[in-house]
């Protein structure tokens, strides 16, 4: 169990973040709560994506003379798009959840709910 | 110039998007010849595209001159190819009937040109990240879209939508990094010939990227339970936008769910491991009745059309997963059928409304003699969504159930030919409140609660583009021969026949 | 097989009408003059085919590729023929009814009611020249469509309620039709009709083709009104009386009965029928509903509701006649087609004719009222003896040729002749009331009718059929008068407001045989349907309808073998 | 609440005034300095863009969101991003007049040596530029809280 934890610690890093943010996602109340959970969730993807690209020894992807072995590069592209939609995405959120509040006055989502279906 | 066209259909929207924001700040009402201009050439594009590909079979491209598996490949065959020119044609035409209802912004025609290029993006691209990409571009301005409605119960049926939408776009990225440890590549082809050979089908690698993938997808398809954004979305909205992304969005996930299982996974993949196939079977068995019976019980029209898509896309799932060609034949035809008849569903909702403040399903009472034209255009499209023949709708539904029939799984063959009653059941009640019915909202028709100054609530150009839709729904069924002539062309090899 | 343009014609040239109709909505006369005008150019669009198909012609016309291996085609048999010719012809008369009807009742939405019925009576030519099972399964889903305006007519709750359950029996009906339809084209690669059956499904896979069999006479038999999926119809008779007449008598039932004539000559054929053992439980189901349904009619008050369940029982004489699959048998059946409808029409008309002019819907209600519509009453009473199978009338052919074949059969048949003749006698049992106390009793004296007054088992407030609750309708509706344009077409509606039914105070008056009871325009058709039924009682060859029968039934060898 | 209260929220402070003044020109160079290792090094657009969105957000901070948003015209920001969609397509585009692929750099070779490296320069420039003004344009718009959702078309290629 614990060389499983020792060697496999990573893995155990992105399931708790992925825990973590589905949690909040759907439990709290809070909207902008909701939204950090939300980002925590995609941080947790990413970063599972970041230690698949790792390589015991690996240099960074970078070809010079004798360089080999590298790290894989193409996990750090995808993420590097992946999170400026990650950033946008948030941002739309905050926009959105800015306009509710001048609106609503509240960012509870059971009063949300109350005052939205009447 | 015609193999540049995969390309060219993805950066004329996001060009012609950029236009209104600075024409905006020059004249308010820019926005709307720019878009349609840039939409007219999308369309043409898409038309000459689908006609190549028709005739000389599959086009791919690679971006940038980088070859397929390493750089990013755009392929278009023939169900990639009417999905595009699906797109471009009922974008074109909502913007129709935006020039009157609005909104009016030039960042609104901005997010709608975005919107497009992400929907062609999903359409036309080869590799499962770029995939993820546009379907995130495709959700940024969808949100945007929906947000944008005068209401502010629009901003929280967006975040409602951003939040699962997210999510679902997450679960389809982890998916992504689980086929991409498997197998170390992105490209779909590449994909589909290395699943199986570097990872079995069966393994945990492979099988959790597909529940993964398809899961995410699903929450973008809105298949019931992972349904619940579309109503509030649909709904809130203003009238362009529910037309518009009731019509589009979710059937190109849909297409982006069958790419993934014939492009991705392979029907190979389906068939050695049945549960898979079982399994999205049966949500979309579930997601048809369970779709009806919420769309039943409500009182909103547009949240009634809303759950009926939820019911109608569960019968496109349940054709592409039993996956013979006679099926995947009628899931696409529904799946174009559906944009059709939605859009057109909603554009008409939006009329009435306007027209005479009808929105809920009592409000519709006697309505037909007070709009006649939009109502009369409603009630065809309602057959045609319920699958009574002629129309698109049964000709989907035909082959679907053929196919199935085929497939010997006759617990599907019961749900699909249930579905027809299942639809009866919300569209007959509208149609009746709609003819047979006395009205129980008598104001004028011209002083209508929503105007926006002109004196006239309603142009032409939105009647027209209800009853095109209306004359479409019916019409669409003579070019379903060419149709399936197309994909039988590049079928097979997806098919593995 | 001839290439020609003249099936499509046949069907589009009610179909052009429509538009036409709808936008002549501001002056009714050239409105009706249309319709006039496209009925008989259909009827003789499809009377010009009559002499060629008799003599082995079959004119086809083929509209596209419909799907994978199925055209959207039609072709003119006799079969076709037969169904088609008599929708067309009938479509005549009811036009001219339907003139009178309307505008006697100065009914709403009249513009409505004769677009709905252009487009019916295309979709019911479709169905009748149809050459394969999708295309007739998509006329068959039009028809249902284009009815359901006609049924709802009225607009009441009452009427509201009886058109979903229309819809819901029949687009549950048209569902059974599709998987039916499904089945027969996986099965045998084709649903084309071919005279003796399709012979792939005589070798296909057994079960599967006996599954596809019930579900495409499952799926017919809701139209046909094959009991137990027979109640939508005695509610639909809310409907105006033309159209009950029409299209419950004629056109929507009928395309029922002659989907199944379909599925059992040209889709599996009498001897793949036989070998799968499908004939005998149809010819049970039939027998059964065709006693029972004339049981209940006994004991319905409502003179529609009753002629509704004696549509029920007729029907299965037809379905029975197809089902026992000798060739006297069939050519009862089919003749019975016709017959029925020549019969049924009339008797709708007369019960229209007096609800116009008397507004008086209840049998017992009906004491003397020979004396006020001796002419209708006449009619009603030549049309009534048909239907019990008395000679010189319509009935009696088609049903001397369904005994004979039943008493052909070579086990059973005992059973299924007993049935018929049963039956024949439950008819006279329930319609000879009728015309004996509409002339030889009057209002003040008349005898009980025990049957209809005195409940079954002593229970109260309960109807045979079960379905029924006239009371709890009235009861709930009180105190809400319907406007003037909303009768009802079942007349119970009214009366507890105003005095709608019945004799008026000093009893009927004496109108006199000169056609002074009530307008031409609806005499003309009734006196018009009855002289047909007696045409077709006394020289049936003439009439054209027993040649093309005949003509149908020499087609299939596997019978006459 | 109405903007009011919240500019309210802002309080003059003359260290912080200072250190932005004197920090912002080295942040804007490192900004650009990011932005043009894109070609061929860590670096780029997307990073570059930020940061140089992160100078107006400073700014914004010491003198007031008010003051910032006059000083930097919503047209301006307008400008720059759809100036940096036009620049990028046009990148694009142009290969594909010149009978190559969208984005296949090296068909300008022909007109310009090295012009790998430049093209895509310009091109991680017209991202950053992209980056920026959504990054700004968002951050006004937040600071705002109404409005329409979002401004700028979000554009990741």
């Amino acid at each position: 169990m614990f060389e499983l934890l020792n060697s496999h610690y990573n893995y155990f890093a992105v399931m708790l973040l992925l825990g973590i943010g589905l949690y909040m996602l759907i439990e709290s109340r809070n909207l902008v709560k909701k939204v950090i959970g939300m980002n925590i969730f995609q941080t947790g993807i990413f970063l599972f994506f970041i230690t698949l690209a790792f390589r015991t020894g690996g240099n960074p992807p970078i070809i010079k003379e004798g360089g080999g072995p590298y790290v894989s590069p193409l996990p750090h592209v995808l993420i590097l798009t992946a999170i400026v939609v990650g950033v946008s995405l948030t941002a739309v959120a905050l926009a959105l959840i800015i306009r509710i509040y001048t609106e609503y006055g509240t960012l509870d989502e059971d009063k949300l709910k109350q005052l939205y279906y009447d | 110039m015609i193999e540049q066209i995969p390309v060219l259909l993805v950066v004329l929207p996001i060009v012609g998007g950029a236009i209104p924001l600075v024409a905006s700040l020059v004249s308010d009402r820019a926005g709307w010849p720019v878009a349609t201009l840039t939409l007219v050439g999308q369309t043409g594009l898409a038309g000459l595209l689908a006609w190549t590909v028709s005739t000389s079979g599959t086009v791919s491209y690679a971006v940038g001159g980088f070859a397929a598996p390493y750089g990013i490949e755009l392929v278009v065959d023939g169900l990639s190819g009417a999905v595009a020119l699906l797109v471009a044609v009922i974008s074109l035409g909502v913007l129709a009937y935006a020039r009157k209802a609005g909104p009016h912004s030039g960042p609104f025609y901005g997010l709608y040109l975005l919107l497009v290029a992400g929907l062609t993006g999903m359409t036309v691209t080869g590799d499962v990240f770029n995939l993820y990409v546009f379907l995130e571009i495709t959700g940024l301005a969808a949100y945007g879209l929906v947000a944008s409605g005068r209401d502010a119960s629009a901003a929280v049926a967006a975040l409602k939508y951003l939040i699962i939408g997210t999510v679902g776009a997450s679960l389809y990225l982890l998916g992504v990094g689980y086929l991409l440890a498997a197998t170390g590549t992105l490209n779909m082809a590449d994909l589909a010939t290395k699943i199986g050979e570097m990872a079995a089908y069966d393994s945990t690698l492979v099988l959790t990227a597909f529940g993964l993938m398809v899961g995410g997808l699903t929450v973008k398809v809105a298949l019931f339970p992972l349904h619940t954004w579309q109503p509030d979305a649909y709904a809130n909205a203003p009238d362009t936008v529910s037309a518009f992304i009731s019509a589009l969005v979710s059937t190109v996930s849909a297409y982006a769910l069958a790419r993934l299982l014939f492009s991705v996974f392979t029907v190979e993949f389906l068939t050695a491991v049945p549960v898979a196939r079982w399994a999205l079977v049966g949500l979309a068995c579930v997601s048809i009745v369970a779709g009806s019976a919420l769309a039943v019980s409500q009182d909103s029209v547009q949240r009634m059309l809303a759950y009926s898509s939820v019911s109608q896309f569960g019968l496109v799932v349940a054709g592409f997963a039993i996956a013979t060609p006679l099926a995947v034949v009628g899931a696409t035809v529904h799946l174009l059928g559906h944009a059709v008849m939605k859009g057109g569903l909603f554009a008409a909702t939006g009329v009435i409304e306007r027209k005479t403040g009808a929105t809920t399903v009592n409000g519709y009472a006697g309505m037909g003699s007070r709009v006649p034209v939009s109502a009369f255009a409603f009630a065809v499209l309602s057959l045609a969504m319920v699958g009574v023949p002629p129309a698109v709708g049964f000709v989907g539904k035909w082959y679907i159930v053929l196919g199935a029939v085929n497939a010997e799984n006759w617990a599907v063959v019961a749900v699909l030919l249930a579905s027809t009653l299942l639809t009866l059941a919300y569209f007959a009640r509208l149609v009746e409140r709609l003819y047979f019915a006395e009205a129980t909202i008598h104001s004028k028709p011209d002083e209508a609660p929503v105007t926006d100054g002109s004196g006239q609530a309603v142009s032409f150009g939105m009647i027209a583009v209800v009853v095109i839709a209306a004359a479409l729904a019916v019409a669409l069924t003579a070019a379903v021969p060419e149709l399936q002539a197309m994909l039988e062309d590049t079928l097979p090899p997806l098919l593995n026949q | 097989m001839t290439e020609s343009l003249r099936p499509i014609l046949a069907i589009l040239v009610s179909t052009v009408a429509i538009p036409v109709i709808l936008s002549l909505k501001r002056r009714p006369n050239v409105r009706e003059g249309v319709t006039l005008t496209v009925a008989f150019a259909k009827f003789a669009i499809i009377a010009s085919m009559v002499p060629g198909v008799l003599s082995g012609t079959q004119y086809e016309f083929v509209l596209g590729q419909f799907a994978t291996g199925i055209e959207l085609a039609f072709n003119v048999d006799p079969l076709g023929l037969l169904f088609g010719l008599l929708a067309s012809l009938l479509w005549i008369v009811t036009s001219f009814y339907s003139i009178g009807y309307m505008r006697g009742l100065d009914e709403h939405a009249q513009t409505r009611y004769f677009a709905s019925f252009a487009a019916s009576l295309a979709s019911a030519v479709g169905v009748a020249f149809a050459s394969n099972l999708l295309t007739l399964f998509v006329c068959y889903e039009l028809l249902t469509v284009s009815t359901y305006p006609l049924v709802t007519h009225d607009e009441t709750d009452e009427a509201r309620a009886a058109g979903r359950k229309y819809l819901a029996y029949t687009f549950g009906g048209g569902v059974a039709v599709l998987g039916g339809t499904v089945l027969v084209f996986v099965l045998a690669g084709t649903t084309a009709f071919t005279p003796d059956g399709i012979e792939a499904l005589a070798t296909a896979d057994p079960t599967l083709a006996r599954a596809a069999f019930a579900l495409l006479a499952a799926g017919f038999g809701v139209k046909a009104a094959l009991m137990p999926m027979h109640s939508w119809l005695p509610d639909a008779m809310v409907a105006p009386t033309p159209v009950s007449g029409l299209l419950h008598a004629v056109a929507v039932v009928k395309s029922g009965v002659f989907g199944i004539a379909r599925v059992v000559l040209d889709v599996y054929g009498p001897v793949t029928m036989k070998e799968l053992g499908v004939a005998l439980p149809l010819a049970a189901i039939a027998a059964f509903t065709l006693l029972t349904a004339s049981i209940i009619a006994l004991r319905q008050d409502n003179l529609k509701r009753r002629l509704a369940y004696s549509t029920i029982s007729q029907l299965s004489y037809i379905v029975l006649g197809l089902a026992l699959l000798k060739e006297n048998a069939l050519t009862g059946g089919l003749l019975h087609i016709p017959a029925h409808a020549f019969m049924k029409l009339t008797l709708f008309f007369c019960a229209g004719a007096i609800h116009v002019e008397t507004h008086t819907d209840d049998i017992s209600d009906m004491a003397g009222i020979g004396k006020r519509m001796p002419l209708t009453m006449a009619a009603f009473a030549v049309a009534a003896a048909g239907m019990a199978g008395i000679p010189l009338v319509a009935g009696f052919v088609s049903k001397w040729y369904l005994v004979i074949g039943a008493l052909n059969l070579e086990s059973g048949g005992l059973v299924f002749a007993a049935a018929l003749l049963v039956s024949g006698v439950l008819n006279i049992a329930y319609f000879w009331p009728i015309v004996y106390q509409a002339y030889f009793e009057s209002p003040e004296g008349h005898d009980e009718k025990p049957l209809i007054e005195g409940p079954f088992g002593g229970r109260s407030e309960l109807r045979a059929d079960g379905g029924d609750s006239d009371e709890t309708h009235a009861a709930s509706d009180e105190g809400e008068v319907p406007e003037p344009e909303h009768v009802d077409h079942l007349g119970k509606h009214d009366e507890e407001h105003e005095h709608h039914g019945g004799p008026p105070a000093g009893g009927w008056d004496d109108r006199g045989w000169r056609g002074g009871e009530s307008t031409w325009f609806m005499l003309g058709p009734i006196l018009t349907a009855a002289t047909l039924s007696l045409l077709l009682g006394t020289v049936p060859y003439t009439a054209v309808f027993l040649r093309i029968v005949d003509t149908i039934v020499s087609n299939l060898p596997g019978v006459m073998a | 609440m109405s903007s009011d209260e919240r500019t309210g929220l802002y309080v003059e402070s003359t260290i912080i005034m200072t250190t932005v003044r004197v920090v912002a020109p080295f942040v804007l160079t490192f900004a650009l300095f990011v932005m043009f290792h894109g070609a061929n090094s860590p670096g780029g657009g997307f990073q570059g863009g930020v940061i140089a969105g992160s100078v107006v957000m400073m700014l914004a901070f010491a003198y007031g969101i008010d003051a910032a948003r006059e000083w930097l015209d919503v047209r301006v920001v307008a400008a720059l991003a759809s100036g940096g969609v036009l620049t990028f397509a046009a990148i694009g585009l142009g290969t594909i007049v010149l009978g190559g692929n969208f984005l296949e750099y090296h068909l300008y070779e022909q007109f310009i040596s090295h012009v790998v490296a430049y093209a895509i320069e310009l091109v991680e420039l017209a991202i950053g530029g992209i980056v920026a003004s959504v990054a700004i344009g968002l951050f006004f718009l937040l600071a705002a809280g109404f409005g329409h959702a979002v401004d700028a078309p979000e554009d990741e290629s």
